[in-house]
């Protein structure tokens, strides 16, 4: 095994074996320290494996490496990574010292547990990305639930146990039909004449699982949307996600909004897209519509909380709606913006979580009409306050917005009738501009919710709740730690937000294999010419009737 | 004959520790008295490897006895260990202040032999190949159990238990023994490969039909399936914890393996294409399973005693694997994902060692007046107080709850891949709705157990002075890690095992055996 | 193993055709559905025992129809241990029965609802 | 298959031969690489808001982050005007680092960070920074009370506007005029919600976002359908390409019909953006709130840049709204009913620094006009006047208002003139309002006569253009009904105390009653205004030279060859603000040269052919009637507010026209609160879509989650209705059994006769 595996299998591993070390030492400010040695000592092999990572093959699943685990079922440890799975491991380490650095002063009993769990978590969400066998994936994927159903049950405020056990049952029922679907695809890629064996491995499966018929694939679709989408979470399915939000310690929340809902969009590009293909292209419009029904409906709630951290929480909802509408787009752009969405998300989200956490420890509230004002006694917690919540507006410059605007471009492009320029890649599903413009409302109520939130939270006289106490440990603003722990999310939102270029390279490759699986599979040849551009040939004579075309 | 006794060595070895223990419990000596669970052990392990050597059979399952037997033995052992310190407390403890000893007082030998029957009953389910040798084996294999329960403890509660079983049981066994009558009447044959191959040469008579439903039915009572499970809850929490360990493995195990060969003999080759059972058995049998998933399920929502918990998932639990059996043993029968048989086999082994070590818990812990924990607030923050029972508990519950990556899980996974590789989706559904109900109260149980805050309570509980108890615990949960991991020889033991061989149509059937089996058969009589 | 006694057909030269088996099957599961009914209806424990008996010596009888049918030993075989089991089940019955009502007072099956839900 | 790969072949081709056909057209195709120095225009600036984000993490309580505004600001102007100096005619890109590019197939879809210099960016940029600089200087005096507190801030905020309105108007692609377009509205909100302890100014910034939100969403529709119809968001591509450049073909003859819906549409979305930011009916109702904000920042932003970015982009995309047939014609009725609109507003309100703000959207609303009306010229000279005059007037409001203590009702302030130490800022505000009324031979005079000669010059628009030179003595006359009241006039002064005091300590909740004990002497007849100070001065006197100067642009720039008139002229023209299509040639001159060419569309933005192309009513050439017109227009408002506001007044308060006031009915009172726009919106938009919300809010809770919970309570409902069958009871279980049997095989019977029944 080359050092690459090495490090790919520290990844999952050493944060479990620690997580087991933790819960056994003495001292509970040991299980910090050890927590976030580990977590930082992380970060060395997954840079380490960005270095290795060869970036001009990105597709190809690198790093591999399988030990046979269960031959009856074909279930293997089986791990690698594509530029995609690499890129949101880095997510996920990264988050994992900051996670830890945030909870210093706000867990202050049980912490050995809770240090515990929070490293475990670490390992299984790289275990995840890092899957190349389905099942492996399945089990990372679930067992990502016990850690953050112990942070919320233990750690959570004071609806915690009807937040924990919605939160795991919800995703638990939906996965259970997940795994339904997905034992459907391997059987019937099994059955394949030319391949004709069990096999997990999401390649091979990706190869075949297209030659299911269109109804099959839609029951499919349908048994993978129900753990997915509730992963997301898609509306109407997403209403364990604000409890769970609003109950998670600030590191749950953040956890669960930079990488655990991104299991669930992980799920839709790397499963439901390419094992579904033709029943994807079929239903991408209905998904569409539940994307942007969560935009807009998800964003209006935003506007009418009191509860700053179900604002947030709502507003997770209202903005993966976009990071689906990508998905559901099928074309490049859409991949693309929705990978970007994927990275980023967690960075103004989670630093929105952090700062609420922040601001929880001091106040002890998080209701906005009780605290308010706050930019003049904490300046330093506003100016990021304002920084994050504009990075969640999709300001551009920063983190939201390339990957909101190539979400809705792609909606945009992704309608064979109003796409001109016709090329291969380009127009997916069939969703077409009203998508894009009722998506777009979007970005507006974000302005909205989010402007009132800050205009509420930050500004204005300054109040306090009535029997406030300074906390103890911690000064009126920000100290060093938290500045710390908020200063890499800060510089990832500015880095995403001037440089995607880079992620945008690096998933290029996987991204385009994708869009070629879905065009194969939908019997769309590369370079094939858009009908538009047929019109635009003879615009004079076809101008009427491509009007009416366009509405359709 | 010798065939026969080939594979018969780990009966004869239980057998014949049955008898010892029947002494030695009741001897005055106390080092020998301390010795009969050792007995015991030594059997099951001689069992265990003489079931792994055990040749091949003719018949349906020509390899079901080595794997089938080896689970016995080794959850067997598990729950010997469990059994320790269940009879006959307060008379050691009598004899240690000095009293004599009165062997009329001592329950232990007749508990342990019991036990033995028990086991030795299911091992011969195992390899049964006749109606007669079936019926004898469940009945070895449930009497002991219906004492075991009356002994268990001494309240009123184990007695109403014992009664409540009894009574139902022999109800059950009536039943099926009903279907066996109109079986053989049907087919002219005891035998099960006979009876097989007349179904598969002249199709299966209404008669027929009717004796394989009833059968089936009656066998359910063992599997605890809707309707026959009212029992269950109610003997599971009268009956002591390690007895009722033992009742969620052995009447379970030899239900299964009893369905096995009963519906062995129609066949999975039914329907359109095959790959089904008959109609009749197959609607039956599918009622059953989603009924009996669903009632397990959500009863077991509403129960504050543990016990109770865990009888209904063990009721949840034979809805399971009723899922495997309706899939088969698939079309090609090559591979485990959709051998539903070998699904059960593997569930069965897995089922056990998860629940032993769950009941073990409780079984470790008492109240100071002696009464065993049971309430789901005996088992508060256990992880805290009782660490090494607290994470026992937590493992082996979180992997009956199927959770992944842990060994049920890996065993749910062979039902769920068997079920759809047979085309069941909708029961796939039912079970994945069921996965989820469960969920909820396995995750009460750990978050009690292992989350929640605790308080003081007024009647804490201790550890029981049996040092046996939760090692079983500690083994059952170091099972479920360590077969988590290294599942694979289980895995292809269970699939070798349920290797079926589909009944040849008896026309064949006479040129072939007709003249030459009995002839072997009277060789082999002469010789002896 | 079975197969080995075939000597026994000697006795029986003619198979008999199931009409003449027929009034036999017929009380067999007359006493089968009397004795479910009779463990169904009586609270009487003994008596609840006696019909599971009842219930067993219907299998018994239709066994020996059946056997009369084919011709086959086999049926008389399987009553005999059927015939041994029962006697072992009386035995655990009584003794189980005795027990209870030492403790209740009652041979009354509904003494004992404690254990519910 | 077989047409697809013909198909191929032919998109191929096309590809091929597009440089060639693209060079045949005015447009600049060849793009060059520029000098990468170019960047350091945006660059510096964004340097001054680091250090200066700099400063305030470290809380530097001096005037540093001023001067390093100033400077950097200063170095960024020189740079833009060695820019000028440099430019030979050949627009060029400058790539800073690449942001995004995908590819697929053979197209991709890119945007990278650089930078598209041409004779428009140059114009733009000139005043962007030249302006910006000089009320960075202002700024440093008037923001003085805030050294150590909110300075940094202040000028951090400043800086990075700079940035942005270069990123917009410098930015290669449409995609950087976003980030540009948002920065500043990023900016702006900062700037407006300075004082953040203030609830209306937090409100104001609020509202300001989310109002430029809407139009930046229809901005960003209009980019994306863009990228989507033309694939690409680059302008040099863009104009370069084959597709538009048949579209401007096609419109040149007035055949909308051969140019489809969607590029049509485009023009539409970008003019909701252009609407937003530029403060345009129905979306102007944030800019009058903006002037929250402190008042530099409404002379820079609110005035003179920010709010000309709607002009700017439609200058810059004119050939896409070209081709649309009916984008132009909105915008010039949209411009003209701004421009009516906030006049009447204006001239009923009695703050002088909210008069200013609709004076804004009045005066954008011209500029918007002037680009409907086919003359992007006029449009962008208007802009450049209008900054000037515009940041002039702003900065001289401010002035007062920090002398005296944030006091700006026209009502309580009175001939300021004769005060000591005023008469720099008096004059400033002649000049400003001279220009900004349209006095003959000032630079505001000559760029709105360009626009209202164009209205009668462009067929169809001639009823636009009455009203706009109705607006134009309207104008006239708010404008020195201000300078009137507050400049000349008996001296009479009383001192603001709220807006000072926020002024004074925006954010120090300790500092405020200390503050507020010293109110009784703001009030005291002792109260001596704080005359400006040298920056300021220095600020306000190169303002009104270079609105006096501006006047010059009229008379020099002029570019023979290429038949331009002026300086401005000659600037918009060389950029793809020209038109050099036949549709888009000076229809009136085009009329006289070939009568017989002249275009006849059926339905073309110009409406009929019959339209006069004389002066209405006067006769003759509109540009020469124009001078004459407008000047006495001007002139009749400025004498009527001289009547109706200066003669014979004698208080501050009190003046002739409020009793001409009262005849008008509820007329003014409605004007005075903005003909209840905002309150019609708040009706109408904002509280229906509050309920709606909360509405939502709780089909959440109740109807979604609470499906969920049912499903989630539902085992347990149906576990209560069978539990009963536990009941403990040995005969229960035994009946339960048998029954459950027979149910069962009763099923199992219906089940399996069903199934014989169909096979």
């Amino acid at each position: 095994m080359s050092l690459e595996v090495w490090s790919l299998l520290a990844l999952i591993f050493l944060p479990a074996i620690v997580g087991v070390l933790i819960g056994l030492v003495k001292n509970e400010e040991n299980a910090y320290r050890i927590a976030l040695a580990t977590t930082l000592a992380l970060c060395v092999p997954a840079v380490g494996l960005l270095g290795a990572f060869d970036f001009s093959n990105a597709s190809t699943s690198q790093f591999e490496h399988s030990i046979p685990w269960v031959p009856g079922l074909g279930l293997e440890f089986s791990i690698g990574m594509d530029s995609v799975s690499l890129l949101l491991i880095l997510l996920s380490v990264l988050l994992g010292p900051i996670v830890v650095l945030a909870s210093k002063t706000a867990i202050t009993k049980d912490r050995r547990m809770y240090y515990a769990w929070l490293t475990v978590l670490q390992g299984a969400m790289v275990g995840v990305f890092a899957a190349q066998d389905l099942l492996l994936f399945y089990i990372c994927f679930e067992f990502t639930l016990l850690p953050m159903f112990i942070l919320i049950r233990k750690y959570g405020s004071t609806n915690r146990i009807a937040a924990s056990t919605k939160f795991f049952l919800y995703t638990f029922t939906g996965s259970m039909m997940t795994l339904a679907g997905l034992m459907y695809v391997v059987w019937f890629v099994a059955q394949d004449a030319q391949l004709g064996r069990w096999t997990l491995d999401i390649a091979a499966l990706t190869h075949y699982a297209g030659d299911m018929s269109l109804t099959e694939q839609g029951w499919v679709l349908a048994a993978m949307l129900a753990g997915f989408a509730v992963k997301v979470p898609l509306f109407p399915v997403h209403t364990w996600l604000p409890l769970a939000h609003t109950e998670a310690p600030t590191a749950g929340s953040v956890i669960l909004a930079g990488v655990l809902l991104k299991l669930g969009t992980y799920g839709f590009y790397r499963f439901a897209v390419p094992l579904a293909p033709e029943a994807f292209f079929e239903y991408a419009p209905a998904i569409a519509i539940l994307a942007i029904i969560g935009i807009i409906y998800a964003g209006l709630i935003c506007w009418v909380q009191d509860d700053i951290k179900k604002l947030v929480a709502y507003s997770s909802v209202s903005h993966l709606g976009f990071c689906i509408l990508g998905l559901t787009a099928l074309n490049v752009t859409g991949f693309s913006g929705s990978i970007l969405y994927m990275l980023s998300h967690g960075f103004s989200t989670g630093g929105l979580f952090l700062m609420i956490g922040f601001m929880y420890e001091r106040y002890h509230t998080r209701d906005m009409n009780e605290v308010g004002g706050l930019a003049s006694k904490m300046p330093v917690w506003a100016t990021f306050m304002v920084f994050f919540a504009m990075a969640s507006v999709g300001l551009p410059g920063l983190n939201g917005f390339p990957s909101e605007l190539l979400c809705l471009i792609s909606a945009f492009q992704s309608d064979a009738a109003w796409n001109a320029a016709g090329e291969p890649g380009a127009w997916g599903a069939s969703l077409g501009p009203w998508f894009a413009v009722f998506a777009g409302t979007g970005m507006v109520i974000a302005a909205m919710y989010l402007l009132y939130m800050v205009g509420k939270i930050c500004f204005g006289a300054y109040k306090e709740p009535a029997d406030h106490h300074p906390h103890d440990e911690l000064p009126t603003d920000l100290n060093t730690r938290e500045i710390i722990t908020l200063t890499p999310l800060a510089i990832g939102c500015v880095l995403f937000g001037l440089q995607p270029t880079l992620l945008l390279d690096a998933v290029s490759d996987p991204v385009n294999n994708t869009v070629r699986i879905v065009e194969r599979a939908n019997g769309i040849e590369p370079g094939e010419a858009s009908p538009r551009l047929i019109i635009n040939e003879h615009a004079d004579d076809q101008a009427n009737d491509h009007g009416g075309d366009s509405h359709d | 004959m010798t065939e026969k006794l080939a594979i018969l060595w780990p009966e004869i070895f239980l057998f014949i520790a049955t008898c010892l223990v029947m002494i030695t419990g009741q001897w005055p000596s106390r080092a020998i008295r301390q010795f009969t669970p050792w007995i015991c052990a030594t059997a099951l392990v001689l069992a265990f490897f003489a079931a792994m050597t055990s040749p091949a059979t003719q018949g349906m399952f020509p390899a079901i006895v080595p794997y089938a037997k080896m689970i016995i033995a080794a959850v067997g052992l598990l729950i010997l260990l469990l059994l320790s310190g269940t009879v006959d407390r307060q008379l050691e403890l009598d004899v240690d202040n000095g009293k004599p000893f009165q062997s009329i007082r001592s329950n232990r030998g007749e508990f342990y032999a019991f036990f033995m029957f028990s086991l030795t009953g299911l091992m011969l389910t195992a390899s049964a190949d006749d109606l007669i040798w079936l019926f004898l084996a469940l009945e070895l294999t449930s009497l002991p159990t219906y004492i075991m329960v009356a002994v268990s403890r001494e309240e009123d509660s184990s007695l109403e238990a014992a009664v409540k079983y009894f009574f139902l049981g022999a109800l059950g066994a009536a039943i099926f023994l009903y279907g066996f009558a109109m079986l053989y009447g049907a087919t002219g044959s005891t035998n099960l490969n006979e009876i097989a191959a007349v179904f598969a040469s002249d199709g299966i008579s209404s008669i027929g039909m009717i004796g394989m439903l009833i059968a089936v039915i009656g066998v359910s009572f063992k599997i605890a399936a809707v309707p026959m499970h009212f029992y269950t809850p109610d003997v599971y929490q009268g009956a002591a914890s390690p007895v009722s360990a033992m009742l969620a493995f052995v009447p379970k195990t030899a239900g299964f393996l009893a369905l096995m060969f009963l519906l062995g003999t129609v066949g999975w080759g039914s329907g359109l294409g095959g790959g089904h059972l008959p109609i009749e058995i197959e609607a039956t049998l599918w009622i059953m399973a989603a009924l009996t998933m669903t009632v397990g399920n959500i009863l077991a929502l509403l129960q504050s005693s543990v016990k109770r918990i865990l009888a209904y998932s063990s009721i949840a639990h034979s809805g399971y694997m009723l899922v495997g059996i309706i899939a088969g043993p698939g079309s090609d029968g090559g591979a485990f994902y959709q051998n539903g048989l070998a699904a059960v086999l593997f569930y069965l082994f897995t089922y056990g060692v998860m629940t032993v070590g769950t009941f073990a818990v409780l079984a470790s812990l008492e109240h100071r007046n002696g009464r065993e924990a049971d309430h789901i607030d005996d088992i508060r923050g256990i992880c805290k107080s009782h660490p090494v029972l607290g994470w026992t508990f937590v493992i082996t519950v979180l992997s009956t709850l199927g959770f992944p990556p842990l060994l049920g899980f890996i065993g749910k996974l062979g039902l769920f891949s068997a079920g759809i590789s047979a085309g069941h989706y909708a029961l796939i559904v039912v079970l994945g709705i069921n996965s989820a109900i469960a969920a909820c109260y396995y995750l009460r149980l750990v978050a009690v157990a292992y989350i929640d805050d605790t308080e003081k309570t007024k009647d804490p509980v201790y550890t029981t002075p049996f040092i046996m108890r939760p090692l079983a615990g500690v083994l059952s949960a170091g099972g479920v890690i360590l077969f988590m991991v290294f599942s694979g020889p289980i895995v292809d033991g269970a699939l070798n095992a349920a290797s079926y061989v589909a009944p040849v149509p008896a026309d064949h059937h006479d040129e072939h055996h007709a003249e030459e089996e009995p002839r072997t058969d009277e060789v082999a009589l002469l010789e002896d | 193993m079975l197969q080995i006694i075939q000597p026994a057909q000697l006795a029986f030269p003619e198979p008999v055709e199931a009409s003449v088996i027929a009034p036999y099957l017929f009380v067999s599961a007359a006493m089968f559905v009397i004795g479910l009914v009779g463990f169904l209806t009586r609270k009487n424990m003994i008596i609840m025992f006696l019909c599971t008996e009842l219930m067993f010596q219907a299998a018994g009888l239709a066994l020996i129809a059946f056997g009369r049918h084919h011709l086959g030993a086999d049926g008389q075989t399987f009553v005999i241990f059927v015939l041994c089991v029962a006697a072992a089940e009386a035995a655990m019955a009584l003794a189980l029965v005795v027990l209870l009502f030492r403790h209740r007072e009652s041979l009354g099956a509904s003494a004992w609802k404690e254990l519910n839900g | 298959m077989m047409t697809s790969s013909l198909l191929n072949s032919m998109v191929s081709t096309v590809a091929a031969i597009a440089p060639d056909t693209a060079g045949n057209a005015a447009q600049p195709a060849a793009v060059g690489h520029g000098p990468s120095w170019v960047l350091l225009i945006p660059f510096l600036p964004f340097a001054g808001f680091l250090l200066n984000a700099l400063y305030a993490a470290f809380g530097v309580k001096s005037k540093l982050p001023a001067w390093t505004t100033v400077g950097l600001l200063a170095c960024s102007f020189i740079a833009t005007l060695s820019m000028f100096m440099g430019y030979d005619g050949t627009p060029y890109t400058v790539q800073a680092f690449e942001w995004f590019s995908i590819h697929y197939g053979d197209k991709s879809f890119v945007a990278n960070f650089s930078f598209y210099v041409d004779t428009l960016t140059i114009y733009w940029m000139l005043f962007v920074t030249g302006l910006a600089t000089l009320i960075a200087l202002y700024a440093s005096e008037y923001m003085s009370h805030d050294v150590g507190q909110g300075y940094n801030r202040f000028f951090a905020a400043f800086a990075l506007f700079v940035v942005s309105m270069s990123c917009l108007v410098m930015g290669d692609n449409l995609i950087m005029l976003y980030l540009g377009w948002e920065g500043v509205g990023l900016c702006s909100y900062l700037l407006i919600g300075y004082f953040y302890k203030k609830p209306s100014a937090v409100a104001a910034a609020k509202k300001a976002f989310i109002v430029n939100r809407i139009g930046d969403l229809g901005l960003a529709l209009g980019v994306y359908l863009t990228f989507v119809h033309f694939g690409t968001v680059q302008y040099a591509e863009l104009f370069a390409s084959e597709t538009l450049q048949s579209y401007m073909a096609a419109a040149s003859h007035g055949d909308f019909g051969a140019i489809p819906g969607e590029a049509q549409w485009i023009a539409l979305l970008l003019m909701i953006g252009a609407f937003g930011k530029s403060a345009q009916f129905p979306l102007y109702v944030w800019l009058p709130d903006a002037m929250e904000g402190p008042t530099p920042v409404s002379a820079l932003i609110h005035a003179a840049t920010m709010v000309t970015a709607g002009v700017y982009l439609i200058a810059r995309m004119y050939p896409v709204f070209l081709v649309s047939e009916n984008a132009l014609p909105i915008v010039a009725w949209i411009g003209t009913i701004t421009a009516f609109l906030a006049a009447t507003i204006g001239m009923a309100q009695f703050d002088i620094k909210r008069i200013m703000a609709y004076s804004t959207v009045s005066q954008l609303g011209y500029m918007f006009a002037g680009l409907g009306f086919l003359t992007p010229t006029g449009g962008a000279y208007h802009v450049l006047t209008h900054a000037f005059f515009k940041a002039l007037l702003f900065l001289c409001c401010g002035a007062v208002m920090h002398g005296f203590a944030g006091q700006l009702d026209l009502r309580k302030l009175s001939g300021l003139w004769k005060v000591k130490g005023w008469g720099i800022v008096s004059l400033g505000m002649l000049v400003g309002c001279i220009n900004l009324a349209g006095v003959p031979f000032t630079a505001g005079y000559f760029s709105k006569d360009t626009i209202l000669a164009e209205a009668f010059v462009t067929p169809g628009y001639a009823f636009l253009g009455w009203v706009l030179i109705l607006t134009a003595g309207l104008t006239a006359y708010y404008t020195f009904r201000v300078f009137f009241r507050v400049f000349v006039g008996p001296v009479e002064y009383h001192p603001g105390d709220e807006l000072h005091d926020h002024d004074h300590d925006h954010g120090h909740g300790e500092e405020h009653s200390h503050d507020a004990g010293q109110h009784g002497d703001h009030h005291a007849d002792h109260f001596h205004p704080h005359a400006p100070g040298w920056a300021i001065n220095t600020v306000l006197v190169v303002l009104t030279g270079c609105s006096i100067l501006a006047t010059g642009l009229y008379f020099v720039g002029a570019d023979k060859d290429a038949h331009t008139k002026h300086y401005a002229d000659t600037m918009v023209s060389a950029s793809s603000a020209s038109y050099h299509s036949h549709y888009g040639t000076h229809a009136f001159e085009y009329y006289e040269k070939d009568p017989e060419h002249y275009p006849q569309p059926g339905h073309g933005p110009r409406g009929s052919i019959d339209a006069p192309l004389a002066m209405p009513l006067t006769g003759g050439d509109p540009h020469k009637m124009m001078y004459y017109i407008s000047g006495v227009v001007g002139v009749i408002g400025i004498a009527l507010a001289w009547l109706l506001h200066y003669h014979g007044r004698t208080k501050a308060s009190e003046c002739k026209m409020d009793a001409i006031a009262k005849r008008f009915g509820p007329l003014p009172r409605w004007a005075e609160n903005k003909w209840y726009v905002d309150e019609l919106y708040h009706a109408i938009f904002v509280k229906p879509l509050r309920i709606i919300s909360h509405v939502f809010h709780w089909v959440d809770k109740l109807l979604v989650d609470g499906i969920v919970n049912v499903f989630g309570f539902l085992p347990r409902v149906f576990a209560w209705i069978i539990r009963p069958s536990q009941s403990g009871v040995l005969q229960g279980y035994a009946v339960s059994m048998a029954g459950g049997l027979a149910i069962l095989l009763f099923v199992v019977l219906i089940i399996v006769s069903r199934a014989g029944g169909a096979s």
